[in-house]
């Protein structure tokens, strides 16, 4: 589905990714780990288009996205979320989940229609806020939605846009104790079904362990592992790179 | 603790751009040794230091106390507290790329003080030797000992000093510990630190934070002797504390990376 | 052969002229973030200023050591609007870069209005000291002494500049800034003393152009801040914001472009030329020739 | 993670477009028909002879007086135009005056020294306006932040010294030019058809807030309010960001030119309207207004237009020319006052004219509150 071949990325001297090899098969739910400053961000950036590789390629579904700008790998299915929530601000939670799936379903170059006329783009948007529970929010300005809301409403915009391969970077930083249950929940209802493959930064490893079906071990922007959960927890390597110097 | 702490947090709340950063913090810096911050990535280390020393952002709200002696610390501007006294060692060393060596340095020097430059020439001779060098071509650890020695060049009353081993490699980390090792026997310092060996060696007490809020705090090597305590507070996935954390010279890291793990 | 003489030399005066507009709101952009669209009134404080000395000050005139003293005393006045508009009206609006480019734009329309509530709105003559209406013979080609006073001015102001940003500890302060302010804080120095000083030299440095420019043209306006004012935003985007170098680099590449395109081609398609310099630059590189980049 | 930081300029203070926002209840059933009330208001406006001591010199249908409010509805849409970049996209254009220029420069040449029928000129006049905006914005659209804003500074610098030099006596350089009545509909010349141009310039304003507000509630404008709140997801979305931008350009461009052409009617070209204060007086409006509103850039474009001229009357009166000097100088200056104005309302009323009746109404509930 997604592939990086020898992905590198260096500022001067010193490489933030260093020549990763990553494979996510189609369905697949790909975990990945990493001290403070491993490089998993920017190689979230890399393989969406947000920043160039000094080296390596881009592959999604066998070809060759690595000279492709941003918005054309999205349409190729290729979605992700911030780290730090980015939502547009000014318009509502409706608005933004319409915009998303208005930019998914094409039709955005219209200058003269009624955008909010559209009945079959409301509706998908109605049922992506159904789906992270955030229907009763619609009216809100989602600049004033609470941080876990936020979230859910990022995740929402993802989904407007059915991506095949989807890229969360730290769903769960800063959400609360008490929300992360109900993220995961939501996590999860998005891959079950759909034959979707995901791509997730974490650091909670209960998480991680309970969604992934494999792990990658990124450190000083190399990958360390990647493999089953339980074979990445009692990789002897792993434990004293990543976890032994690392919380 | 019988002795009067250098820090006291009370209930310190951050809030950046409607986000609850920081919900409530409080705890106590030891007038000696090195006290470290843990918790596992985002739960507001770095926020915490930042609001101690003033570097809020614009959108940022602060609520709570923060004193050091009888002096309160909040509202005051990052330069007084600095001059007070506070020493701030950022993360990601934050070095004047463009600057050399020696103007680093000279820019840390006060009106008014004579800056320790033979002790901090002692502790990196380096320094001394590569004045003229532009800090930007340093290396990762060459520019830690600059943002570490830019701050001993005047005295402090305590050092708050952000992730100084983040990104080095692993001869270099122990270093950085020797030396934070040798600066926490004259000033108190208030460490946040990924790595736990590092932590090992250097922490005398330590607090947790988790989800903004403190979660325990006590005796560091406590801590880390209690498998199942730092499992829970810090995250280290299943499986024990590795044995790199308990030996004393345990400052090793992998030597090999296995790069096709996933191929 | 005289005139590439001629042309070299009247486009270094222009590039004089744009550089010592340019260094002072390549500075203040670089460390302050501000885009200041009230540095032409800096200049156009310096030029009444002078002519306002010249003829009133005691002791000031348009001649010899009176003369050093009325640009003294235009100098001074924009050093201290300058001084006056970051404290009152930037300085409280601290890192909200866009509201801090409005106010500049609302002071440059108002001050411009000053200047011609108060002077009128039309040229007036520029007393200035009878040599400077002379012209030296440099190669053959006849140069006015206006435009080289011009030049050695900018190549005085650009020398003291770099030798102030390398060897005192408040140019130590600014190069810093540049880099990473709040690191600078972080350092114990309050870095919102750079920023007034920084101001401070721009202002003065306008106010010199506004000062020889009245010297040169043998006429100041209120408007004489503007045009130029456009052009040393050219020259800042072109050198890289922040870099007082590249603004000196700038000024000469777009003040020869601009001269030798004129005189050759015709009038106006320099001045077209330097725009579309401008937006190649922008193409190629965003950040401008020396931009400021910030390493980590 | 490295960031590399690019000066650039922060999103204008984001109004929310009124349209996309909650409505309140209250004003609801009467809301929708007030434009329409304020319309037909200004239509029969000329027929009244209400004579406002002060406010107008003459009698509200006297020429005069058409033609200063007939200036300042064309400011309101210019105004509004320009908003579509500043308030909706988060562009900060200073380049926008340019395609004004070109509309009224435009229509001059093309009446007076090519002899073409007025409607040809005009049509040519914005054809050109929007091709040209297009291909500027093609170039200037590539940067971003503050360079964005300094290229259209220096595209409108152009426009500037192609009209001041003259080329071919085409602009008629600091004279400027005059229309050559005798190429121009009857209906459309002497003082005494001043209210037919007036007519023309309120439609062009209703005509510009109708594109404006259909164009922000139609697909694309939704995008182009996520464009103000953050590019980057916009592409994450997989919408081209550039092109929106473009588009946005293009169509604000196009507008100012047609506006271009009712001021050329009015007033003719003179090379004031090249000048980079006009473009900057652009901004002034629009943020005296409130960014982002629907009516806050009208009603700023026009009454900075009526301030401009009004105060100069003002500054000449009696009431002014009995202070003293120092008073009465800048006073009679527009653009200072104007200036200052606009500084207070920075400090003071971030969310311009718009944002009025939100800030004034605790306070009004306070006062009424009281015994």
């Amino acid at each position: 589905m997604l592939a990086t071949r020898g992905l590198t990325w260096r500022i001067g001297e010193v490489a933030i990714v260093d020549s990763v090899y990553l494979d996510l098969a189609p369905g697949e739910f790909l975990g990945v780990i990493g001290p403070n400053g491993a490089g998993k961000t920017s190689l979230f950036n890399l393989i969406t288009g947000l920043r160039r590789p000094t080296d390596g390629r881009v592959l999604l579904d066998g070809e060759d996205v690595t000279e492709l700008p941003t918005h054309k790998r999205a349409r190729l299915g290729l979605g992700r979320t911030f780290q730090a929530s980015s939502v547009f601000g000014s318009l509502t939670v409706r608005e933004n989940v319409r915009l998303a799936v208005q930019a998914h379903r094409g039709g955005s170059m219209k200058l003269w229609r009624r955008a909010a006329a559209d009945r079959e783009v409301a509706a998908a948007a109605d049922a992506a806020l159904d789906r992270v529970g955030l229907h009763h929010r619609g009216t809100a300005l989602a600049g004033t939605l609470a941080h876990g809301e936020k979230r859910k409403l990022e995740i929402a915009l993802l989904l407007a846009g059915e991506p095949r391969v989807m890229l969360l970077d730290e769903p769960m930083a800063g959400v609360s104790a008490e929300d992360v249950p109900e993220l995961v929940s939501v996590i999860k209802s998005l891959t079950g079904d759909s034959g979707r493959s995901v791509l997730m930064v974490e650091h909670h490893m209960d998480v991680i362990l309970e969604l992934a079906d494999r792990i990658a071990v990124m450190h000083h922007g190399a990958l360390l592992a990647c493999d089953t959960p339980d074979t990445v927890m009692a990789n002897a390597t792993v434990q004293e790179a990543y976890l032994g110097e690392s919380l | 603790m019988s002795v009067e702490p250098i820090l006291s947090v009370e209930n310190l709340s951050v809030r950046i751009a409607g986000l609850h950063i920081l919900q409530g913090v409080s705890f106590d810096v030891a007038p000696t040794g090195v006290t470290v911050l843990l918790g596992r990535n985002g739960v507001g280390k770095t926020t915490t230091l930042r609001a101690i020393v003033g570097l809020t952002p614009r959108n940022g709200e602060v609520r709570g106390t923060i004193r050091m002696g009888a002096q309160s610390l909040l509202a005051r501007p990052t330069h007084r507290l600095v001059r007070g006294g506070l020493g701030y060692v950022p993360e990601d060393r934050c070095v004047f790329a463009g600057l050399t060596v020696a103007e680093n340095l000279r820019l840390a020097e006060r009106r008014g003080t004579t800056p320790a430059y033979d002790k901090v020439f002692a502790l990196f001779p380096e320094l001394d030797r590569r004045g003229r060098q532009r800090a930007g071509s340093l290396s990762g650890g060459q520019q830690q000992m600059l943002a570490i020695g830019r701050v001993l060049l005047n005295d402090n009353r305590l050092l708050l000093v952000d992730e100084p081993t983040k990104g080095l490699a692993p001869k270099v980390v122990t270093e950085v510990a020797e030396v934070l090792e040798r600066v926490a026997e004259s000033v108190p310092v208030l460490l946040v630190e990924q790595n736990l060996a590092v932590v090992r060696r250097l922490a005398k007490d330590a607090v947790v934070l988790s989800a903004g809020r403190v979660a325990w705090t006590g005796n560091a090597q406590d801590l880390l002797l209690e498998t199942a305590l730092t499992k829970s507070l810090l995250g280290v996935g299943s499986g024990e504390v590795p044995a790199s954390a308990r030996s004393e010279s345990g400052l090793r890291a992998p030597q090999s990376r296995a790069k096709d793990g996933a191929a | 052969m005289n005139t590439v003489i001629l042309l070299t030399l009247t486009g270094l005066g222009l590039a004089a002229l744009y550089f010592l507009v340019a260094s002072g709101l390549s500075l203040v952009f670089g460390l302050a973030d501000v885009l200041n669209f009230a540095h032409g009134l800096f200049l156009g404080v310096g030029a009444y200023a002078t002519w306002w000395a010249a003829g009133n000050l005691p002791g000031a005139g348009p001649d010899g050591f009176g003369f050093v003293l009325a640009v003294a005393f235009g100098v001074l006045a924009g050093t201290v609007v300058a001084v006056l508009v970051e404290l009152v009206l930037i300085r409280p609006l601290y890192s909200r870069t866009i509201e801090q480019v409005l106010v500049t734009v609302g002071l440059s329309l108002a001050g411009v209005a000053l200047l011609q509530a108060t002077w009128g709105a039309d040229a007036r003559p520029f007393d200035r000291p009878a040599w400077t209406r002379e012209v030296t013979s440099i190669l053959g080609a006849k140069v006015s002494n206006a435009l080289l006073l011009l030049i050695i001015a900018a190549v005085l102001v650009l020398g003291g500049l770099l030798a102030f940003l390398r060897f005192t500890r408040y140019g130590l302060v600014i190069r810093a800034g540049v880099e990473n302010r709040e690191m600078v804080t972080a350092l114990g120095i309050d870095v919102r003393k750079a920023f007034t000083l920084v101001f401070a030299i721009g202002g003065a440095a306008a106010a010199l152009a506004g000062a020889l420019g009245g010297v040169y043209f043998g006429t100041v306006s209120p408007g004489q801040g503007g045009s130029l004012l456009i052009f040393a935003f050219i020259v800042v985007v072109i050198g890289g914001m922040g870099s007082v170098v590249g603004s000196a680099y700038a000024a000469v590449v777009v003040g020869l472009l601009q001269q030798f395109v004129n005189y050759y081609g015709t009038t106006g398609l320099g001045d077209l030329c330097v725009v579309g310099l401008l937006a190649v630059v922008l193409l190629l590189r965003p950040q401008g020739l020396a931009g400021k980049v910030a390493t980590a | 993670m490295t960031e590399v930081k690019s000066p650039e300029v922060p999103a204008p203070p984001a109004a929310v477009p009124d349209e996309l926002t909650p409505g309140h209840a209250r004003w609801h059933g009467l809301r929708p028909y007030l434009p329409l009330l304020a319309l037909v208001v200004a239509v029969i406006l000329p027929y009244s002879t209400v004579n406002l001591p002060g406010v107008f010199e003459g009698p509200l249908n006297s020429p005069g007086t058409l033609q200063l409010l007939a200036i300042c509805l064309v400011f309101g849409g210019l105004a509004a135009g320009y908003d579509l970049l500043f308030g909706r996209t988060g562009m900060l254009s200073f380049g926008h005056a340019l395609f004004f220029a070109v509309g009224v420069y435009g229509t001059a040449i093309l009446v007076t020294k090519v002899g073409l029928p007025l409607w040809q000129a005009a049509l040519f006049t914005v054809v050109g306006g929007t091709i040209l905006a297009a291909l500027l914005g093609a170039v200037a659209l590539r940067t971003v932040g503050i360079a964005f804003a300094m290229v259209t500074l220096a595209f409108a610098q152009v426009g500037a010294i192609l009209v001041a030099r003259n080329f071919g006596g085409l602009t008629g350089g600091e004279e400027g030019l005059t229309l050559d009545v005798s190429g121009l509909p009857s209906a459309l010349v002497g003082v005494a058809n001043t209210v037919n141009l007036y007519w023309l310039a309120l439609a062009y304003l209703a005509l510009v807030v109708f594109v404006v507000h259909r164009v922000s509630m139609s697909p694309t404008g939704r995008v182009l309010a996520g464009l103000r709140d953050d590019e980057r997801r916009i592409g994450v979305l997989g919408l081209d960001p550039y092109r929106f931008k473009l588009v946005a350009f293009t169509l604000a461009g196009g507008l100012a030119s047609a506006g271009g052409v009712v001021y050329s009617l009015l007033v003719g070209a003179s090379p004031h309207v090249t000048s980079s204060e006009l473009t900057l007086s652009l901004l002034v409006m629009v943020v005296l207004g409130g960014p982002g509103t629907r009516w806050g850039p009208v009603l700023g474009g026009i009454l900075y237009m009526y301030l401009d001229h009004r105060l100069t009357a003002f500054g000449s009166s009696d009431a002014v020319n009995s202070l003293p000097a120092f008073l009465s100088h800048p006073l009679s200056q527009p653009l200072f006052v104007l200036g200052t104005v606009f500084i207070l309302a920075v400090y003071f009323f971030p969310g311009g004219l718009a944002s009025l009746r939100t800030r004034l109404h605790p306070l009004l509930t306070t006062l009424s509150r009281r015994p």
